[in-house]
């Protein structure tokens, strides 16, 4: 049992008792938070204390921080993959810091029992850590009361197996939800569970999508006042992206926004919908800018990240890519995919859009993050959303009415010429617009991206953002594809090769107000986990060979690291435990996209095997083995 | 023997013109023009046959002069210094005459060739129609570029153009070399997978017209036609615009024809705008029944050519990716009327 | 005394006709129709079950127009969206020698018809016969079990060469392409 | 023994020397001798037969393509056959017949009328017929078991690679163009060392026959061409059997490569059937017409002209392939400019008949039928020349015609007559003039019947290479004419051969020079003894036989060995005796290696190492030294 007196004792020291107490008056005493956060803790463990750890207010950096109403402070726990509305990824503890982390132990492991790519962050709530496991989506709760970390129970939602067939990058899941004493997630053959989060009993569960058109799930969904977002994969198999909000009580369909076809279904009300950009307005734009009917297998899926303003009430994120990867099949500007919504969580109108990629040529999914941040734009304070992208730039977008402030490239791009901050269009690079029977060669990024769904965070203190991504370049050939449901619908052949650099991975810090890198750490294989940053200045990630890494976030000094047993694409997360010590958790399990060439045991002899990678990684083999297993490190007691 | 000759020569050469006015007329004929490009060729054409016609009857009158002279001669003693011949003078003068003929022959010749290739290359496309085609084993793929997406028209074996309105075709291959050609409406232009070829038409004159495929391309080069039609402006946009999804099944036997269509091996490859169909690998279906011609020009349509066609494609056209599907008599009527109703 | 050796050697020729399977172009559907097709059973993966060998089912993977015709209709089908051009993806690779199902044209004929529990769609009624044999035959070649002078040593497809573009590594950035205002 | 030489000593002498060249030169009749011969003229009579055997298969395949089109949407033949058919015909008659046949009737003539005793390089001549033999022998057994090529004579890549033409078709037809370029390149090199170093004492370049400079010119074109259709096979069939990328424009390979490479050989390859053609029209006008030929210095220049041009304008054949039009023109004008060799050519032909006195006997009817042929083809040609109408007439009827026009016209019409003309030389019998009217009649009558139709087939749009067409199109009424052309030029060919069979037998005794030639050849019995000439003939004017006066010759040579007398290249002054192989069996292993070492790698790429070992045994046995004194001193002048 936790005893919070001498969890209290035990961290105590100065610094942390400041910061503890200023965030009690500051935060503590406004619990004005709309989203069920403050209220886990009377249910999952109500004797817990949560004193804050964010920085005082004037101890962050200049120019930029975070709304408190996205973030709120710190209460040891980890409740969504993104740890917070505005995807910072940031924990306030500071036990574990630059000084110490060399120290760091091992705490205890638990194996997952499946194979495949480990994506699901680890969520901490109360004294239960909740992670699910790709296919057959097992959720377990382990025990951290329990010496060495039990099993407290497992849940097993029976996923049909075929379902397997339909999941582009291995049937992977990003994580669990936790709200109100239930967790939430998605699983591979397109439902949603809410199970309850002390019993492990199902609650009830909800058929969203179909795989037999090829949806499937991978997302964390997220939970926004009483309704559980979730959004489909599958623009691979050409299905119809849309992101869904359930109602949280019953599981119950609230609305759904598709991501093409028209207005009506786009939820697209001319009388809210206000676009930045002309080229958004019009009716039933996602269906006039695909070729007729298109738009019924237009893709677009919904399977990143998702953000949420509380001041503005509004949610944040991106659409995949327009099926099939092959562009001569679909002409015009594939709206609405591959940009990004900002809609009312409540009845999930669209209020703006922009389009990341226009008639997008690669695969170049806009899912990823958006972290919401206030900054000083030009010497006004602006609402943006900052979001680093697979096409290579980074986005400043300012997230209440959508125009775009800046797009910097982040990597080797030459894909595309840049972006016209005039009309917010990607400019496409002439030279290397696919045609049918020729191959493009020199794409870079590839299609998995400067930066895939791996995702960054965000640090208060310093202000930085620590940016997971690679530099890949490609060979591009389309051919003609069909459309059979429930078959692949692409259309491309590929492959992908190391771009410019001794490197193909690296870990980056990235200055958004000065809009530049500030250092990076080099990684031979493409990064495929997502980041974490806490108080104490560190930033967690791990890379494909197993290295579980904690690096100095102000110099990118690599701190500490630890070889775990098989290549690590999964989300660290950060937690004070029952015993009041700082924990870090990640699953180590090689798999995904970049990984797939080692757990599902591909042949790289053909380069386009896992759509490109065959080409790239099959050294992979050799230096990471098949696993899953969640490690929790901490420093010695 | 000379005479013999003469009236060989002369039947011949009638006989020749004769089918040589054959060659004036025709739905597949380079020298019927019906745009501006064909008529061009077709100028330079009569060029080339006037200036080497010339040339042609010099030779022959020379040749048959030559033995004329020769027919009382019989044999002699070799000469051995021909250069000392008498006629050797004016034989060099008349050789010197006609080397200048053919210089300024060729000259003509290549002038005219020059310019009007240049005319063809530099003719106004500001304001053409746009059009995709692409080449496959064996049919066409046609694209018509729209304003937006949603607009396009996409259709198979047939390339309607309204008249007066230059068209630039964009070509391409999927897999071998193909070569497009219309010969009524201008000369051909290949499509080889990798690169985008492009050919201009300037339609003058309605009608109905034929093109095949004139690059050897495997099996069945032999049957990759493509209908082609010049219309007016009006009736272009009427066809265009009617070119919607496509007409939902109303009788039992069209509904369960669709559903043949829609659970069979059909809608892998075949596209019907409208329907969950939307197979790129072989031609678009949507108004199939609208076409004059079924698999690439090997059929006129009609439903009993298209049942025939779909109960046993290999004896049609032996070779093609259609592939034969068992069928029952009554659900190969049921498909048939269905794929008949889609006007 | 040529015209003899030609003779003789055209005869020769013409005796060994009926043993050439290999180019033998069979554009009717002539699909063996094959018993064992169980509609949704799991079948122990790894080892070949023992099945009936079909003569006519050897043809295909003898023939090198099945197994050309195969690997088209490996592509119109979708077939490489899942497995490649054999190095597999969401699918097990197909060059390899690990069958789950069976490595026999018969047994991967069935995995194309019936589909497998683990994610193999049902093909059923959406690939004519012959077409499946075609592929089944065409897979067998992937992994080298088809007649070896049937296959061609290369399709026009993306090989697991070093490309020839490949970018020099060098630590220092070229471009870095300029963000328009 | 020769009539033509003087006889100056006794006739036991002359029987004495007789026998013992006949002994020194003589070839036995056992069946290894007969294989081991390298007597130019046993060679190249095998070569003349072989060739027209494949002369009258391919014909054969002609009347099946002219039956399958007597009638629209005739069926009778499969296209899978047809396309066989239709690049067998083209295959056997360019590769199998055209070049070999005029090589052989070069290697035949040539050493004879340089007053030689034997062709240089006598083994190579063997093996290369060897070689030949088997080639041609091997594509014909394939197409008999259905393993025909089947995508034209032309093969163009993606359709003759590895993805499109399944099976052995193209490797055999690949495969048979090495045999083939081997066996025509060896040959070429044979002739240009003849007539460069063993012509008689005083033919200077100046006195050479027309036969001889074409043929030099030939095989000039030959050593240039051939290369490069050699390197575009094997290119081919290395993509297709060892997986190389050539023409893949996927790893970097390019399909516009294999025309480039195929046309520039497949141009100056009309010219190396035609030039030869030329040489012996220009043999047959100077006898029949009685009259050394008008414009001698220029009827050289333009045969170097031709050869020199022939080179300048593959790219005609490829104006529709989208090459830039500016430098298209360029080759329009290089494709004109090759009518002004052939026009003053033609004006001297007419010229010496029309000075001359003419005899209108079988060889000059050819000769005239090809004048009125031929002029007309090379018109067309013209035309197709000018981009503009090549696009409308290129792979049309329109071209078949054309080319057959000037093929068949300028080049199996001056064979046929060359066939009349010198079978007396060949065979000592001379062919029935009646027969051979009724031979040419038929022949000119039924070609243009056949082929003149098809200008206006083009012209009424029906393209090549098709198996089929429609009804409706105004294309019958022309094709079965041109059908029954077809068959009246099949009836003509079997009368000829009637007439030779019958001549063999039964036909009236020639004498040494029955049509008065002024040649060399004509200077020995017929057929000509093994050694050719008793003593190497001097020349003293262009046409050797008719200059007056007492004909020298040159002592010198031993009759005991195999000599030659070599002759500096210019002015042909005495220069060295060489001594000219003896008969050997390894030609004929090295051929038979060879053809395991090609048909090998048909079938496993490593017979390409494996096979070079039992040719390199083969070429060490024939290259084994066994004359004693390979050089002998400077002969006496």
């Amino acid at each position: 049992m936790n005893d919070p007196a001498s969890a209290c004792t035990r961290v105590a020291r100065p610094i942390s008792w400041m910061i503890a107490l200023a965030s009690c008056t500051v935060v503590g005493c406004h619990p004005s938070e709309p989203n069920g956060a403050t209220q886990l803790n009377t249910v999952a463990n109500p004797t817990r204390p949560a004193p804050g750890s964010a920085p005082p207010p004037g101890e962050g950096p200049a120019n930029i921080s975070v709304p408190d109403s996205a973030s709120p402070p710190e209460d040891g726990q980890w409740t969504m993959p993104s740890r917070d509305y505005a995807n910072t990824r940031f924990s306030g503890l500071d036990e574990i810091n630059t000084a110490n982390v060399g120290k760091l132990q091992l705490a205890f492991t638990f194996a997952t029992g499946t194979l495949l790519g480990q994506e699901s962050a680890v969520l901490a709530v109360g004294d239960t850590l909740y992670f699910v496991t790709p296919y057959p989506n097992i959720l377990y709760a382990v025990d951290l009361n329990a010496p060495g970390g039990g099993l407290k129970w497992k849940f097993d939602p029976k996923a049909d197996a075929a379902s397997q067939g339909v999941a582009c990058c291995q049937p992977v899941s990003r994580g669990p939800v936790y709200s109100n004493g239930r967790i939430f997630y998605n699983t591979t053959d397109a439902h949603t569970v809410a199970v309850d989060a002390a019993t492990g009993q199902l609650q009830w569960k909800t058929r969203v999508g179909d795989f037999n058109y090829g949806e499937t799930f991978t997302m964390a969904p997220l939970v926004v006042k009483d309704k559980v977002l979730v959004g489909n994969s599958g623009a691979e198999f050409g299905a119809r992206g849309w992101l869904a909000a359930l109602n949280a009580s019953d599981g119950s369909i609230a609305w759904r926004a598709y991501s093409t076809g028209p207005d009506r279904d786009v939820l697209i009300d001319p009388s809210e919908f206000k676009p930045f950009y002309p080229q958004y307005r019009g009716t039933d734009l996602g269906v006039s800018q695909f070729p007729p009917d298109h738009w019924k297998i237009g893709g677009g899926t919904v399977w990143g990240w998702i953000s949420y303003d509380p001041d503005l009430d509004l949610i944040y994120y991106g659409t995949s890519n327009p099926s099939p990867w092959n562009h001569e099949v679909r002409p015009g500007d594939n709206l609405w995919t591959n940009g990004m919504f900002a809609r009312d969580p409540d009845d999930g109108h669209a209020r703006w859009f922009y389009q990341i990629s226009p008639h997008d040529l690669w695969d170049h999914s806009a899912v990823n993050e958006n972290l919401i941040l206030d900054m000083n734009w030009e010497g006004k304070p602006r609402k943006v959303v900052v979001r680093p992208d697979r096409n290579g730039y980074m986005y400043v977008i300012d997230r209440v009415n959508g125009e775009l402030l800046a797009a910097d490239p982040f990597t080797y791009i030459t894909a595309s010429k840049g972006v016209d901050l005039k009309t917010g269009r990607l400019i496409h690079n002439p030279d290397k617009i696919p045609s049918q029977g020729k191959v493009v060669r020199e794409v870079c990024p590839n299609s998995p991206g400067a930066k895939d769904w791996t995702p960054s965070s965000f640090s208060k203190r310093t202000g930085l953002m620590y940016v997971p991504h690679n530099e890949m370049c490609m060979d591009w050939e389309i051919k003609p594809v069909s459309y059979i449901a429930g078959t692949g619908y692409l259309g491309v052949n590929a492959r992908f090769y190391p771009g410019p650099g001794d490197h193909i991975g690296e870990l980056m810090a990235w200055d958004p107000v000065a809009r530049r890198k500030l250092w990076s750490v080099p990684e031979r294989w493409p990064v495929w986990s997502g980041t974490a940053v806490t108080a104490g200045d560190v930033v967690f990630y791990g890379n494909l060979e197993g290295w579980f890494k904690a690096v100095h976030a102000r110099t990118g000094e690599v701190l500490w690291q630890f070889k775990t047993a098989s290549g690590i694409i999964g989300q660290p997360t950060t937690f004070r435990g029952p015993d009041g010590r700082q924990y870090v958790a990640i699953l180590s399990g090689i798999g995904g996209w970049a990984g797939a060439i080692v757990s599902s045991e591909l042949d790289e002899r053909d380069p386009t095997a896992a759509k490109g990678f065959g080409n790239m990684v099959g050294e992979l083999k050799k230096q990471s083995g098949i696993g899953g297993m969640l490690y929790v490190f901490a420093l010695p007691r | 023997m000379n005479a013999q000759r003469a009236t060989g020569l002369r039947t011949v050469g009638a006989i020749a013109l004769t089918l040589l006015l054959a060659a004036c007329s025709g739905k597949q004929a380079a020298l019927d023009p019906a745009a501006d490009q064909a008529a061009t060729i077709g100028s330079l054409w009569t060029l080339m046959l006037y200036v080497c016609g010339f040339m042609y009857l010099l030779v022959l009158i020379f040749l048959g002069n030559s033995l004329w002279r020769a027919r009382h001669v019989l044999s002699a003693e070799p000469v051995i210094h021909g250069s000392q011949s008498t006629a050797e003078k004016p034989l060099r003068m008349a050789l010197g005459g006609w080397f200048g003929l053919i210089l300024v022959g060729l000259l003509v010749l290549s002038l005219g060739s020059f310019l009007i290739d240049r005319s063809l290359a530099n003719a106004r496309v500001d304001d053409a129609l746009k059009i995709k085609i692409t080449a496959a084993q064996w049919w066409w793929k046609v694209e018509y570029d729209a304003e937006t997406a949603d607009k396009r028209v996409v259709t198979a074996n047939e390339l309607r153009l309204p008249v007066g309105r230059p068209a630039l075709l964009e070509l391409q291959a999927d897999d071998v070399i193909h070569s497009f050609w219309i010969p009524n409406l201008g000369g051909k232009q290949d499509l080889i997978p990798g690169r985008i070829n492009s050919l201009l038409l300037t339609p003058r004159r309605e009608g109905d017209y034929r093109g095949q495929c004139a690059e050897f391309c495997g099996l069945q080069h032999a049957k990759m036609a493509i209908d082609a039609s010049v219309m007016k402006q009006s009736d272009f946009d009427t066809w265009q615009q009617q070119l919607a999804p496509a007409a939902a099944p109303s009788t039992p036997e069209q509904v369960r024809g669709h559903e043949i269509f829609m659970s069979g091996p059909c809608i892998a490859c075949h596209q019907i705008v409208g329907t969950p169909a939307a197979g790129q690998t072989g031609p678009d279906l949507t108004h199939l029944a609208s076409r004059r011609t079924i698999a690439a020009g090997a059929r006129p349509y009609s439903f009993e050519a298209l049942r025939d066609w779909l109960r046993d494609p290999q004896t049609i056209k032996p070779g093609n990716h259609m592939p034969q599907v068992q069928l029952s008599d009554s659900d190969l009527n049921a498909l048939t009327s269905y794929l008949d109703s889609l006007k | 005394m040529c015209s003899r050796y030609l003779a003789s050697l055209l005869l020769i020729g013409c005796s060994v006709l009926a043993g050439c399977e290999r180019e033998q172009r069979a554009f009717h559907d002539q699909a063996p129709a094959i018993q064992s097709v169980s509609p949704t059973s799991f079948r122990a993966g790894g080892k070949s079950q023992p099945v009936a060998k079909d003569p006519e089912a050897d043809k295909y993977e003898r023939n090198a127009f099945h197994i050309s015709e195969g690997k088209r209709y490996y592509e119109w089908y979708n077939c490489y969206s899942c497995h490649a051009a054999g190095g597999g993806d969401i699918g097990p690779p197909l060059m390899d020698d690990r069958w789950r199902y069976g490595g026999e044209i018969e047994q991967i004929y069935s995995s194309i018809v019936e589909g497998r529990p683990n994610g193999m769609p049902s093909f059923a009624g959406r690939i004519p016969d012959q077409q499946v044999w075609q592929i089944a035959a065409y897979v067998r070649a992937m992994a080298g079990n088809a007649a070896k002078t049937a296959v061609p040593a290369r399709g026009d497809e993306m090989k697991n060469t070093k490309p020839l573009t490949q970018i020099p590594h060098t630590p220092v950035r070229t471009e870095r392409p300029k963000t328009q205002r | 023994m020769s009539a033509a030489l003087p006889r100056e000593p006794g006739s036991a002498e002359i029987a004495a020397l007789d026998a013992q060249l006949q002994r020194t030169w003589g070839t036995g009749r056992g069946l290894w001798e007969r294989l081991a011969t390298v007597d130019h003229k046993i060679v190249g009579r095998r070569y003349v037969i072989t060739g027209f055997a494949f002369f009258v298969l391919a014909g054969v395949l002609a009347l099946l393509m002219r039956t399958q089109l007597m009638k629209a949407d005739h069926e009778l033949i499969s296209p899978d056959r047809y396309n066989q058919i239709f690049s067998m015909h083209g295959t056997t008659m360019m590769f199998l017949f055209a070049v070999p046949i005029m090589e052989a009737m070069a290697v035949y003539l040539v050493p004879l009328m340089c007053g030689t005793r034997n062709i240089s390089f006598p083994r190579l001549n063997a093996y290369s017929y060897w070689v030949y033999l088997a080639g041609g022998v091997m594509v014909w057994i394939a197409f008999l078991l259905n393993v025909g090529p089947e995508t034209g004579w032309f093969s163009y890549v993606p359709l003759a690679g590895p993805e499109y033409s399944a099976g052995k078709r193209t490797d055999f037809w690949a495969q048979m163009i090495t045999f083939t370029e081997v066996a025509a390149l060896a040959v070429a090199v044979e002739l240009v060392a003849t007539i460069m170093k063993q012509r008689a004492p005083g033919m200077t370049l100046a006195r050479m026959p027309l036969f001889l400079w074409a043929m030099l010119v030939t095989s000039l074109m030959v050593i240039i061409a051939m290369p490069a259709v050699m390197l575009a096979s094997s290119f081919l069939i290395s993509d297709r059997l060892i997986g190389t990328h050539f023409y893949n424009p996927v790893e970097g390979g390019d399909a516009l490569l294999w025309q480039h490479l195929f046309w520039f050989f497949g141009h100056p390859e009309v010219y190396i059937i035609f030039l030869p053609a030329l040489g012996m029209v220009s043999s047959i006008v100077i006898t029949f017409s009685r009259r050394t030929i008008f414009a001698y210095t220029l009827m050289v220049l333009a045969l170097l002209a031709t050869g020199l041009l022939a080179f300048g304008l593959w790219v005609h054949h490829m104006f529709a392939t989208g090459l830039p039009r500016l430098g298209s023109s360029f080759y329009t004008a290089a494709s004109m400019m090759i009518a002004i060799p052939s026009g003053v050519q033609i004006f001297s032909w007419i010229a010496t008949m029309w000075d001359g006195k003419p005899r209108f006997q079988s060889p000059l009817l050819f000769v005239i039928g090809f004048i009125v042929i031929f002029v007309l083809g090379g018109l067309t040609g013209v035309m197709l020349a000018a981009v503009p109408l090549d696009l409308q007439v290129h792979d049309t009827y329109f071209v078949v015609a054309h080319f057959h026009y000037v093929l068949i016209g300028g080049a199996v019409f001056p064979l046929f007559g060359a066939f009349y003309y010198w079978f007396p030389k060949f065979t000592g019998r001379m062919l029935s003039e009646r027969l051979g009217r009724w031979n040419f009649w038929l022949f000119f009558i039924g070609f243009n019947v056949a082929f003149f139709p098809m200008h206006i087939l083009g012209l009424a749009g029906m393209p090549r290479r098709v198996y089929t067409y429609p009804s409706g199109l105004g294309w019958e009424s022309l094709n079965l004419l041109s059908s029954l052309g077809a068959f009246l030029i099949g009836v003509s060919v079997v009368l000829f051969i009637i007439n030779v069979m019958r001549s063999l037998r039964v036909g009236e005794p020639a004498g040494d020079n029955p049509w008065d030639a002024p040649t060399l050849e004509w200077a020995m019995s017929s057929p000509p003894p093994p050694y050719n000439f008793m003593h190497v003939p001097v020349v003293t004017g262009r046409e050797a036989l008719w200059q007056p006066g007492p004909r020298q010759v040159l002592e010198g040579l031993s009759p005991s060995h195999r000599e030659v007398l070599c002759t500096t290249a210019l002015a042909a002054e005495p220069d060295i005796r060489q001594p000219s192989a003896t008969p050997s069996l390894w030609p004929l292993w090295a051929a038979l290696a060879t053809t395991v070492w090609f048909i090998g790698s048909i079938f496993d790429a490593r017979a390409v190492v494996w096979g070079a070992f039992p040719l390199a045994v083969c070429l060490i046995g024939w290259l084994w030294p066994t004359h004693p004194e390979p050089f002998r001193e400077r002969s006496p002048a």
